[in-house]
């Protein structure tokens, strides 16, 4: 109990930064409402830049947490403070129960919480013009990552090999039809590095990627646009789809305005890639409305300073970790944790204040 | 037929379906580092003949690669070749043999 | 396609329909260029006991005005406050337009009064100043397509016929095309959204036929007001029609189906133009692909009389349709007024088969 | 009485085919010339002292290989052994033959075969001084000259870099062929001439002789029959030899002799080639010399587009595309070719013919009135990328206090020379035209620019009726007259000679009288004539960035070896390709010059107003 921290979320930055607390001796109970620990990452077939495989990642994460307390399928209901105290309730009984409660909810104490609860997908049927769930050839970046995995080939709706690939960014992200002003941030070299590895599988296939900014901010992420550029041919057309159509054949018409010749530009793919971005986890909002945490407009929880103390928020003992706080890429998301991890143990290891 | 005083007008749309790609591709051969361009525009910032007219050497050898030969092939021939917009891009593309691959293709496709 | 995903999204723009008692306000220009419609949509309406009143005193909304940059904002809210204060006075409370112009006006300014209700009281000033009257905001405003719409079934199971090939047994494949006004500004105010507007696509489904669904289906049929009223212009307003027919012309339809005064207008003449311009004609053997209103194709499946319907003032014949569908009709008849009086007959294009 | 066995035949016909063809090729390219080259042929081949330095010229070059021994003295012995020694085998051969046959005119196969026909009995030491026996010794002596020549060249095959050179010629068939029979034809004598004086124990010289005698002894067999193996063989390889040799690099014997007559009669290569420059093409013995001279090659590994590769291509009608293009037009090859083959004129030759086919469109070029003055400055299109440059001939030109024009200071209608390097010359013109117009306009005496590549066309092509000056040519001028005082900063300074002012203008002192004025001026290991090119070169079509790169880093090596303080060029495109690479400062020589300004930087704070002028 003295020593005792809840981590919400058992993403790539719930795991490590759960790791880093029980290296440094604290106990620690992370709480994931999925079956399985890796939220996200465990989707992914191989990462940007470097397409290094994302197993890898996810192994190194869980190994770090064989000190954790780990309880999963399971949904937090209710928090409450009590001086330096955390209670949480928590809606299945684990395990081993402290206090077993009647109706199947059991509570657990902490003296510091971390949330990781990262973030969901944008829901890319929100996007009708598109024709997501609609046209059988638009699919969404997450799930040709599923077919990567698969490794059962790329293939249209209706068996062919596609013969043209459209890879479309920034959907559900910069768009204010949709709610979402910000930059998904990632979704850019995602859709550079799944071109390139469109292109290795099919070396006959011609992939556009339709961007509105490249943002290549990260180390190596410029040289995988230049790589994709001159290695693979990947083509890329500034320009936002505006609305795409079903041929009788199954492929799709894509419409955009290629702006860098200021033409309306039309073309014909076999499969359409939408680059799904970031939008707050659902958890988020209810675990923040719990607390009585501020969220920014965009929905994303937000820390108590974007600089200093990008780790801490603004009630004592609460830290946040990840995506969570916005968009944020899995290298990001590990040094967050980690720096995370340290803020909170630097709390716990604090006299208590006097007037807390 | 009948003239109604009006006409049909053609679609300003880029339609890559129907583009002729066989223009790029001799001269994507001709000087392959045409495919890094990233379209900074440095090179028509900088052009000679374009402080006297509108010539645009990025939009044209994009208009090239969309397919869309037709309506460039008169505008190459403002360039002067003097080098500089080779000398500026930031991605190293050979844009006086980019220049002379176009002009060759439209010499030898028409 | 997947129709599951459409169906999803139709689900999500549901849209109230009052059941009966509706003020029904006529279109400017519908009654000159297919002038059964809205006659036919009265019959019908009556038919299934259906309470639709008129007031006389009616004028333009001033909607083709206001589009075409003539009249401003203010002069048009006026005037729409007219048409609630006559439908006030009448004791509706159900408006119904027989435009799609009008409707997507009506709509804009009760979302403006919605959000700006200074305008609303001032608009109400005006309307008091210059005639006195006084309005009660319309408790539900619906398209004559809406209304339509919600009776689609009962037609169905009152109808003669159905939209299906009788010689094959195969639907007939339908082209429905929506007025720009009826949801692209408002999307939850049209039956199904603005992306995949629902309200022609079910009743197309209703009555037998498959509807198809084409790359340029959101593209305007041409119209815009300015680019067709202005004759310097009209170049834009054929194309933007041609860029519909060449893109539907693959999936080989048979109908196209409107709820907008200007659409089957232009998607019916401009096919006649096309092809005295170019030589190019759609549809089977150049015989053109037929343009309907909802209202003319319920009265086709209700077994009206095609030329009661006025089919006769299409440009593009729908005797093909009619033989398709197996409705009969009589060809002596064609270019005969109700007196059974000789309305001339037209001269035959010169690439569109006609008769 | 007339000699005559069946196995001369392939020689003698071989000798009738190449007799044949090279008179052929001399009638095309004597009657195919223009004009008025052949009225220079004609006055030439009259004047004497013409012929006797045509004359001169062939036996050095030709036989001796003079440019060969200067370049690396086993190169020169090698190819001076074959040529001086199979010359003069032939006219010994011939005036041997005279003393067994008295005839005036013998049959040309009679001298080669000679010892066939003729056996002499075994000669006594003491004979030695007869006659007959000085020409055994002699012709045994030359036959073991142009050996020892077949030996080094055996050498040469593997040990290329002894000879001074790094890297061979890649042959064709026809070279292969050829080659093969030449280095045969000799062996095969020696083998044939030995074998017969053995047998019949006499006619042979000290080599022969002794050679035949210890091949009898060796393998006694069917001597005769043997012999006459060896004799059909050596007359087979030099009939093979002769049949190939129109369609080998051999052909460049005959060739070369009649374009040194053509050179001294004063014969120009024309701009859009003519038959001057297929005597050219065949002129060339594919030495290999360019492919050593190129920094393509050495510093990039291009080791298939040398001048021998474009030159034989067109020799072949077929030159592909980026043979052509591939080429940095610096002249280096053109500089160290042996045979002095204007080779950068052929290639622009072959890029006329592609260009030819596009066409330009200029008339958007409009005239705007530029002012008069006494000087016009042409900074140049590069000059704009480099505006240190021109800021500092501003500052030169107001120093000295003349009265000048920067026509264009908005930006250049471009010189044209770019358009001519990808072969665009027709195009080029109205440009010319255009800029001719408009430095006319400004009634000036003289252009100074500071771009050595618009320094060279407007020499070449623009024929303007003032002088042309590149800037470090005239800012030395200026200080010769006074009218700019500079003090030395004494910082140790390399210079690099750009291509066009160099090899291009011939302008070597004016910088480096300049430079050594104001700084401490290194020797640098290639310079002048044999200086490199920074590799940023316009004449450079469609090679990579990364190979550019390259060339300027391998020629910075050299430049920089003496690790100078300031790297000095007088280009712009120099400026702007070695400053990527340069860890050292890389300045023009007139920023040099401008800084070396005495007081300058002290009069810029002391007199604003000045100061304010000086800012352009």
């Amino acid at each position: 109990m003295e020593n005792s921290v809840i981590v919400i979320g058992g993403g790539i930055s719930g795991m490590t930064a759960a790791g880093m607390l029980a290296l440094q001796g604290l106990s620690v109970t992370l709480l994931e409402k999925e079956k399985e620990t890796g939220g996200h990452l465990a989707r992914w077939d191989r990462l940007f830049p470097d397409r290094r495989k994302a197993s890898e990642v996810l192994d190194f994460a869980r190994e770090g947490m064989k000190r954790v307390n780990l309880v999963t399928g399971v949904t937090v209901t209710d928090i409450s403070r009590q001086g330096r105290e955390f209670t949480v309730v928590i809606n299945s009984p684990i395990p081993n129960p402290q206090s077993p409660t009647p109706d199947h909810e059991t509570v657990l104490k902490a003296r510091a919480l971390l949330l990781a609860t990262g973030f969901d997908l944008f829901e890319a049927r929100k996007k009708e013009e598109y024709g997501y769930g609609i046209y059988n050839n638009v699919i969404t970046s997450a799930d040709l990552e599923d077919r990567f995995k698969l490794k059962k080939g790329i293939l249209t709706s209706e068996g062919k090999i596609p013969a043209r690939i459209g890879i479309v960014h920034c959907v559900g992200s910069r768009d204010e039809k949709v709610g979402n002003l910000y930059c998904s941030k990632v979704c850019c070299v995602t859709g550079v590095k799944q071109a390139i590895e469109l292109k290795e599988m099919l070396p006959a296939a011609e992939v556009f990627n339709f961007y509105m900014d490249l943002r290549m901010f990260d180390r190596h992420f410029e040289e995988l646009y230049y790589e994709a550029q001159q290695k693979w041919n990947v083509n890329f057309i500034r320009g936002r789809l505006s609305e795409c159509a079903e041929n009788p054949d199954g492929s799709i018409i894509v419409k955009t305005e290629d702006t860098l010749t200021g033409k309306p530009f039309k073309i014909t793919v076999d499969l359409l890639v939408l680059l799904t971005g970031f939008v707050p986890a659902g958890s988020t909002g209810d675990i923040a409305g719990m607390l009585g945490l501020v969220t920014g407009t965009d929905g994303f929880i937000n820390s108590a300073d974007s600089h200093i103390m990008n780790n801490s928020t603004d009630i004592p003992g609460v830290f946040v970790a990840g995506a969570v706080k916005g968009p944020i890429s899995i290298g990001e998301a590990i040094a967050d944790a980690r720096a995370a991890a340290i803020q909170l143990a630097i709390y716990l290891n604090s006299p208590t204040p006097a007037d807390d | 037929m009948i003239d109604f005083g009006y006409t049909i007008t053609k679609d300003r749309q880029l339609d890559y379906d129907r583009g002729d790609m066989r223009y790029y591709r001799l001269v994507q051969s001709l000087e392959p580092s045409v495919d890094v361009c990233m379209e900074c525009g440095s090179c028509t910032a900088t052009c000679s003949a374009g402080q006297f007219t509108e010539f645009n050497i990025r939009k044209a050898h994009t208009l090239i690669r969309r397919g869309n030969t037709e309506s460039i092939k008169a505008e190459l021939r403002k360039c002067m070749f003097c080098g500089k917009c080779q000398l500026v891009c930031p991605r190293g593309v050979n844009l006086r043999n980019l220049i002379l691959a176009m002009n060759r293709a439209i010499e030898l496709l028409g | 396609m997947k129709l599951e995903g459409k169906r999803l999204i139709w689900n999500e723009y549901q849209k109230e329909i009052a059941d009966d008692n509706y003020f029904y306000v006529r279109s400017c220009v519908r009654q000159n260029f297919f002038p059964a419609a809205e006659k036919t949509f009265l019959r019908y309406m009556k038919e299934f006991g259906k309470n639709v009143f008129e007031n006389p005193s009616h004028t333009t909304c001033s909607g083709i005005g206001y589009h075409s940059d003539i009249v401003p904002i203010e002069t048009a809210m006026t005037m729409v406050a007219r048409q609630f204060a006559l439908m006030t006075e009448s004791g509706y409370e159900n408006f119904v337009t027989s435009c799609i112009t009008s409707f997507g006006l009506y709509t804009e300014i009760l979302d403006t009064w919605h959000h700006f209700p200074e305008i609303e009281e001032k608009i109400r000033v005006h309307l008091r100043n210059a005639t006195g009257r006084e309005f009660v905001k319309p408790k539900n405003l619906a398209h004559a397509s809406d209304v339509t719409f919600k009776l689609r079934k009962e037609i169905s199971k009152a109808g003669k016929y159905r939209l299906v090939n009788q010689n094959t047994g195969e639907p007939i494949r339908v082209v429905e095309h929506i007025g720009c006004h009826y949801s692209r500004m408002f999307p939850s105010k049209g039956v199904g959204g603005a992306e995949y507007p629902y309200v022609l696509v079910g009743m197309i489904e209703e009555w037998g036929g498959e509807v198809i669904d084409y790359p340029e289906r959101r593209h305007c049929c041409g119209f815009g007001f300015r680019q067709y009223l202005i004759k310097a212009n009209r170049g834009y307003s054929i194309s933007a029609s041609k860029k519909k027919f060449e893109s539907m012309k693959p999936y080989k339809p048979e109908l196209i189906l409107t709820n907008c005064p200007g659409c089957p207008m232009f998607l019916d003449r401009w096919q006649y133009t096309i092809s005295e311009m170019e030589g190019i004609t759609y549809g089977e053997k150049g015989q053109g692909i037929p343009v309907l209103t909802y209202e003319e194709l319920a009265g086709l499946i209700l077994g009206y009389d095609p030329w009661d319907l006025g089919l006769q003032v299409h440009q593009v014949p729908v005797e093909p349709l009619l033989d398709k569908i197996g409705i009969p009709y009589d060809p002596e008849r064609k270019f005969l007024d109700k007196d059974e009086n000789s309305i001339g007959k037209p001269k035959s294009p010169s690439f569109l088969k006609f008769y | 009485m007339i000699k005559f066995n069946l196995f001369v035949l392939p020689f003698s016909l071989g000798l009738i085919y190449v007799v044949y063809s090279i008179v052929i090729h001399y009638y095309r390219w004597i009657k195919s010339l223009p004009a008025v080259d052949k009225v220079k042929l004609a006055n030439g081949l009259r004047t004497p002292s013409k012929v006797l330095a045509s004359l001169k010229e062939i036996f050095l070059e030709g036989l001796i290989h003079r440019k060969l021994w200067k370049r690396n003295p086993l190169l020169g012995y090698m190819h001076m052994s074959f040529a001086l020694g199979w010359f003069l085998l032939i006219v010994m051969g011939n005036l041997e033959s005279r003393i067994y046959h008295g005839a005036y005119i013998n049959a040309p196969y009679y001298p080669i075969f000679l010892k066939f026909f003729i056996h002499d009995r075994l000669v006594l030491f003491f004979e030695i001084f007869t006659v007959p026996a000085f020409f055994r010794f002699i012709m045994d002596f030359l036959l073991l000259f142009v050996l020892s020549g077949l030996g080094l060249a055996l050498i040469k095959r593997k040990q290329s870099q002894w000879f001074g050179l790094k890297r061979t010629t890649n042959h064709s068939f026809f070279d292969r062929v050829a080659l093969s029979c030449l280095w045969m034809i000799f062996p095969l004598r020696l083998l044939a001439e030995s074998y017969t004086a053995g047998y019949f124990g006499g006619g042979g010289g000290f080599l022969t002789q002794n050679l035949g005698n210890l091949l009898i002894k060796i393998s006694p067999g069917p001597a005769e029959s043997i012999a006459y193996i060896f004799w059909w063989s050596y007359s087979l390889a030099l009939g093979l030899f002769f049949i190939m040799m129109p369609y080998s690099r051999y052909m460049h014997i005959p060739s070369e002799l009649l374009l040194i007559i053509f050179r001294h009669c004063g014969i120009q290569p024309k701009k859009w080639g003519s038959s001057f420059s297929d005597l050219e093409l065949h002129s060339c013995s594919r030495c290999g010399v360019c492919i050593d001279a190129c920094q393509l090659n050495f510093a990039a590994g291009i080791s298939d587009i040398q001048a021998i590769y474009l030159i034989r291509g067109q020799r072949d009608q077929y030159v592909p595309e980026n043979i052509a293009m591939t080429c940095m037009l610096c002249g280096r090859c053109q500089e160290a070719c042996p045979v002095g083959i204007k080779v950068d004129l052929l290639r622009l030759i072959k890029r006329r013919e592609i260009g030819s086919g596009q066409v330009s469109d200029f008339s958007y070029l409009t005239q705007s009135y530029p002012g008069f003055a006494e000087v016009v400055y042409f900074a140049g299109c590069m000059s704009h990328l480099t505006p240190s440059i021109h800021i500092a001939m501003e500052g030169i030109f107001r120093e000295a206090g003349v009265d000048y024009l920067f026509v264009d200071r908005g930006g250049s209608t471009c010189c044209g020379r770019p358009l001519m390097l990808a072969g665009k010359d027709k195009q080029s013109n109205e440009l010319i035209e255009f800029n001719k117009t408009l430095i006319r306009q400004t009634r000036a005496r003289l252009l100074v620019t500071s771009c050595p590549i618009c320094y060279k066309v407007f020499r070449e092509e623009y024929n303007l009726p003032i002088r042309i000056q590149h800037h470090s040519q005239y800012i030395l001028e200026l200080v010769r007259e006074g009218k700019i005082a500079l003090q030395s900063q004494h910082r140790k300074v390399v210079y690099h000679d750009p291509c066009d002012l160099g090899r291009g203008g011939n302008v070597y002192d004016a910088p480096r009288e300049l430079l050594r004025k104001i700084s401490d001026l290194m020797p640098v290991e290639k310079e002048c004539a044999d200086a490199l090119c920074c590799g940023g070169s316009l004449g450079l079509m469609n090679t990579t960035l990364q190979k550019k790169d390259e060339v300027t880093r391998n020629a910075l090596q050299f430049l920089l070896a003496g690790n100078p303080d300031i790297l000095v060029t007088a280009c712009p495109l120099c400026k702007k390709t070695f400053v990527k690479h340069s860890k050292t400062e890389v300045r023009d020589i007139a920023e040099l010059v401008h800084d070396a300004i005495p007081g300058r930087q002290i009069r810029k704070i002391m007199d604003p107003q000045k100061a304010e002028a000086a800012i352009p």
